[in-house]
């Protein structure tokens, strides 16, 4: 790091009304037994809240101003979707922002047209980039081929977000040696395609989705896909660990509560320092993350993603991803038996950070990535 | 192999190669759901009657209970053999012998102090895997602190009256008995001696069971609530007020099961080159992982960490190779290993990339799903039988005499 | 640079320049021996002298004491004029200015609270170096427990006798001036109510010093003994009884030192730039360390840490964004940022290679064996002023709410 | 892993006679105030004390009974090294031992004849191996270049211990681009050949000894150096972990008696958790050093070193240099204000881990061998 550390973090009025209004709902709207209550369900999300969302105008926080959003930046997300975290609240929104950034970043002037309008108003997008389980891979082995004026896709894409209630994939393909991203609608579709995971987080949704078959036009294949897929990339990566920053914070209140109540051997536990340090250490691992995200946030932009920005982005990740696994792992033990039950908060966290760590690059991943940008 | 007392090695390893024989030509086949690594983790009727079977045509094949006495169903064998039938056992990581708290626990206490009739009435059924034991020690807001004890049994005539609870029952709800320890005496100047030991009917009125989920979603422990239960007065093991003994005395058998004295391999136990197996088959960057510099460099971490700890059992063997902290080994070995596993389980999930996120139940999860639901039941041991926490203060003032917190 | 009330940002940007060109020519040669990193590694009579000449030199050239009044010595200036000279000090990496109890506690205390008089005797020689001022607060056993301190101060006509002792004072052989915290009233009612505050002569009668050797090897504290020590009833700050409040208040102008408002560059910082210097021209295995993949994953993990560490100063600046938990970065930033440097220089040494072994005063050693200095003079940071295991109650308790030990 | 792992520790009768003389020997030696008598001596032994070492016969431990050794094998003084680690007695006796396992396992008979009687008798040698900081350098800038029967030497050699008392260098060369081990006498030196560091770890004592100019004759050239090197460097490991286990435990025993003596807030310090605990952990890493070594100590042999034996020492190494670079520094710490002066012992310590980190190799580099051994 020759270079001059960038360290700027700012925050404006409306962020800060976005995210004491983001509080409130999140509280609101998802008190444990709420999230409890959808553990087991179809969806894995409450639509009246989603449509809650909607009207509030959330999904188009970063949405260009003619496509009907308020043109906030994606930086505006990083406060809602901490919030969400921290009352695991779960929804489309992280995966349907992720992909409205490509179509936004990667589409032309119609392709931009066709989709964000209805993205704005709440339409339900994803992302579909793995091959494999190596999210760090650089190729794919899903083809896109052409005959005549038609192209046609060939590969299964797995643990795609929210697919089963998606309206549109984002899906990431080669077209002659090239890599491309493409707009596929949840309707063009074969029967069977869409195939459930049974995921460690009984909060999120995932499924493989298989596009063999599904045939395009030129006009859904996005303007400059290659060029801003890295970026695209990083805002995932940057999402993800605002909403794991939210959740080690909501790990670290239940430990709190239970350190403050819980007595044992006729004293309260959380005086024993075996307990009081290691909290102490979530607090702090979980504030370097959440100064992180919200230096990444200050950062980002609409234009092409700066070299400041992709560090800060890396090393949001990275640490929120690490805080949230010390997090979740201290929640279940020293909550002791209790902590070994289901009926037990700390198992929501704890699946949370096995769910949380690779998305989108694990710690490892970045860090890699990390050191040739401030090593070399 | 050593040459054992009277027996002659051809005898034993020929002994080895037959068991070895029987393993591959018995072993189940794949049941199709993730079988449980230690017998606290049997959940489910489908899994219960998977392993019963098994246990039975194990011991019936004559590889169980090979120490025990031939009139209640056992081998009248050399402990040796029951240790060889294990090791292959283990080797071949055949499912697990389930009906753990019966034959590690009750089985060598009846047969080492136990009546005629209890062991007419008990033994057989343990080996069969027909009847299946609990274990009645733990309570609710007690941890393993047993002479805070608060079940009570009142001896009314011919029986006693049981009320109370107890909380992490294994298998409570399939058992058909428990060992169980009450207090019969709430007087008692020193609270271990108002304590009883009990080999009580779980099918007895007033006996409530209710399962515990666990953190991984599966069940395999219940809470037990006795409410005005009467069993008979010949329920009671040896003495009244002796319970405390009997239950330490019980606790002993822990090791002896794994060594063998009962037989059946209780934990289906992995190791670090299970997570290695990970590693091989994984793409992380576009690369192998396996040639990863850094995931070698923690992957050999933790095969140092293993090694030391295999090492220290036969180090212990070396009185003067302990000298300075003669009870290290012996007092650490929990927190080690507990701690190890739970780091190492852990850490197998970070090796998974994108696939860490399946669940057991998912086809495509890596193992089933195995590393996944091992870190999370892992808890049950940096938790269970005195927290990590404890443990490094029993190190700390045990081995260490540093003075009590 | 932002604009500052009344003064041009041309005015301000061409004396930055003016700074930069005054250090260029004037920073002094490698003086061929190591350079203390803080006030308290002054350990020999000629590092001393090397940093008095270097003081006078920054004070009669105007950059230091740039805000303090004209008439005791001090350039009557803008504070943010002294910011700009000791950044661009600090930028270039000059010497310290060394006397930071006499620049930092005791003249910004004489300045805002010190009567004519003190004005007069103390700040001029504070600000040319020739007046060197110790700190007399802590004492044996007591650590950083400011209430039982037991030194006592008995009025006896126009003179206090002093009697006790203070340990870890700094330059304690070397100053001329103490300020002293000692009890003149043991039977206050609250035990803090009994301390007085005194700017005491060092030269007093009956005061001896022990200089104490540090784990480096090195001086820079000694401890203190006061024996019948009389000293004019004059060098009571204040008034009777109120040394804790005024205590409390010199220990506020810490952070204004750094902030320039005495000006000099008390602490000459490292960052992980200097660490990256080391990895990049070391060879281990044959190759260039700064190649090795574990290194550069170690590195990052440092840099992160690092860049979380200084992005919290900022963060900290926006309260929505530290709504849970307020004082949370202002109590955690000595455990953390002390923390951070000792295992980051500890680590500094594992990049060295067999060069880690060789320390100061080797002309092979790497930076003259800064690191390995650097890093033993850590633990005055993780023990001093609150040892870190004090640190993370004080967050647990008064961040999180936890009970107390 | 794939291989079985050896789990092999034994210990025997005469080994365990050893260990008890040697830890008699060391207490009664080398108590803590006649450690820091030699801090500033110029040798850092006491030569009365290094004497009766060798008249107890612990320089002929190992060597063949030919050459007046006792042939008890390098592992006997495992035991002997680590009671010195324990009481920081320092003598020659590690680079002596080094130097001598080269020369007994990669000299001719006449090698051997010539130099193992005099190094039983107490000799010293020591090793020249180090051209820069790195241990694990491959190459060596050290020539040995031929005009007519005689051979030449050209390079300096850093940091070789003992080298102002050694008698005899084992020297790091290379002839016609191979490897070479070549034995120079002292008294072939140069005047000033020798030039003494400055050490962080004041008990030890090391030079940087130019060769340039030296010659000698073929007979000075071990007749299978290359070939034992690295059996040699692995040795020179194993010793080198047996000191530091050693010094471990004494850095452990000093932590607990201050923390069962000192008192802070009306209570022993050692009574708080956040001290208690970091303390079993050093107890516990330095249990697995010690095992480690003893496991190494079991498989060594007089003939070439197994892959397990390799496998053994390097994380024998690995292992005991983390042990005490965290009991050294914990130490400091735990002592509070005490712990930052030179009076207190930890300063021992920390300075002793700094020395035997790196010395043959630190545990990355240990690690990175063993990656290769075990996972490949």
């Amino acid at each position: 790091m020759t270079r001059t550390a960038n360290l700027s973090i700012e925050f404006s009025d409306e962020q800060a009304m976005i995210l004491a209004s983001a509080k409130d709902f999140c509280r609101d709207k998802s008190d444990i037994n709420a999230v409890r209550a959808l553990l087991k369900s179809d969806t894995g999300f409450n639509s009246d809240v989603w449509n809650e969302m909607i009207a509030l105008g959330w999904t188009g926080l970063y949405l260009p101003e003619q496509h009907g959003g308020s043109e906030m930046g994606i930086g505006a997300t990083i406060p809602l979707v901490e919030s969400m975290g921290r009352h695991l609240l779960s929804t489309p929104f992280i995966s349907s922002t992720i992909a409205a950034q490509a179509i936004m970043r990667g589409g032309s002037e119609e392709q931009q047209a066709k989709w964000l309008p209805a993205l704005a108003k709440g339409a339900i997008g994803t992302m579909a980039l793995l091959d494999n389980e190596d999210w760090g891979a650089t190729d794919t082995s899903c083809l896109l081929s052409t005959e005549g004026n038609n192209f046609t896709l060939q590969g299964k894409k797995l643990l795609v977000n929210d697919a089963a209630v998606a309206d549109f994939f984002v899906v990431l393909t080669k077209y002659q040696d090239s890599i491309a991203l493409v707009v596929v609608e949840a309707t063009q579709l074969a029967n069977n395609a869409i195939s459930n995971r049974t995921l460690v987080d009984e909060t999120k949704r995932a499924a493989n989705v298989d596009f063999t078959g599904v045939t395009i036009e030129s006009a859904a294949i996005l303007a400059k896909g290659a060029e801003i897929l890295p970026d695209v990339r990083l805002i995932g990566a940057l999402l993800i660990a605002a909403e794991a920053t939210g959740c080690a914070a909501a790990a670290l209140d239940t430990v709190v509560d239970y350190l403050t109540t819980r007595k044992q051997f006729g004293r309260l536990i959380g005086s024993y320092q075996s307990l009081k340090h290691p909290t102490v250490e979530i607090l702090i691992q979980m504030d370097s993350a959440r100064t992180l995200i919200y230096h990444a946030a200050t950062l980002i932009g609409d234009g092409k993603l700066s070299e400041d920005t992709e560090i800060a982005c890396r090393m949001a990740k990275a640490q929120a991803a690490e805080a949230l696994s010390f997090a979740g792992d201290r929640a279940v033990q020293f909550h002791g038996g209790m902590g070994f039950t289901y009926d037990c908060d700390a198992m929501l966290y704890i699946r949370r950070a096995q769910w949380s760590q690779h998305q989108y690059g694990d710690p490892q991943h970045h860090r890699k990535l990390l050191a040739s940008l401030l090593l070399d | 192999m050593t040459e054992h007392q009277g027996i002659e090695s051809g005898e034993l390893s020929d002994f080895r190669k037959g068991v070895a024989d029987w393993i591959k030509h018995n072993t189940p086949a794949d049941p199709g759901f993730l079988l449980p690594q230690t017998f606290m983790e049997v959940g489910s009727e489908q899994v219960l009657s998977f392993l019963r079977e098994w246990q039975h045509k194990v011991w019936s094949s004559g590889y169980l209970g090979m120490a025990w006495p031939k009139e209640y169903g056992g081998g009248g064998m050399p402990r040796i053999f029951q240790q060889i039938a294990d090791e292959e056992m283990k080797k071949a990581r055949v499912p697990i012998c389930f009906n753990v708290i019966g034959l590690g626990w009750a089985g060598p206490l009846i047969i080492d102090t136990g009546t005629d009739f209890e062991k007419e009435t008990y033994l057989k059924g343990i080996l069969s895997g027909e009847d299946i034991w609990c274990q009645g020690f733990s309570e609710p807001n007690h941890g393993s602190d047993l002479g805070s004890i608060q079940t009570r049994a009142e001896r009314d005539d011919n029986e006693y009256i049981i009320n109370g609870s107890k909380i992490w029952t294994t298998m409570g709800n399939y058992a058909k008995y428990m060992i169980l320890l009450a207090r019969t005496d709430s007087q008692a100047e020193r609270r271990y001696n108002g304590l009883s030991f009990f080999l009580a009917p779980m099918d007895a009125k007033g006996i409530t069971t209710s399962p515990i989920q666990k953190l991984t979603g599966d069940y395999g422990f219940t809470e037990t609530f006795f409410d005005d239960v009467r069993i008979p007065a010949s329920c009671l093991m040896g003495e009244e007020g002796h319970g405390w003994r009997i239950a330490m005395q019980t606790l002993q058998y822990e090791r002896g099961a794994e060594a063998g004295a009962a037989g059946g391999v209780a934990i289906l136990s992995t190791v670090m080159n299970d997570l290695l197996r990970i590693a091989k088959d994984v793409q992380r960057d576009g690369e192998p992982l396996m040639q990863d510099p850094v995931t070698r460099d923690n992957l050999v971490k933790f095969l140092i960490e293993e090694q030391a700890l295999y090492l220290a059992e036969n180090r212990v063997k070396i009185p003067a190779l302990c000298a300075d902290y003669p009870n290290s080994v012996a007092l650490s070995t929990k927190l080690r290993g507990t701690e190890f596993f739970r780091r190492m389980r852990q850490y197998a999930l970070t090796l998974q990339g994108a696939s860490s996120a399946l669940y057991v139940g998912d086809e495509d999860a890596v193992e089933g799903g195995f590393w996944q639901r091992a870190y999370m039941n892992n808890f049950s041991t940096t938790i269970g039988g005195g927290t990590s926490q404890i443990q490094a203060n029993i190190i700390g003032e045990h081995v260490l005499g540093l003075p009590k917190d």
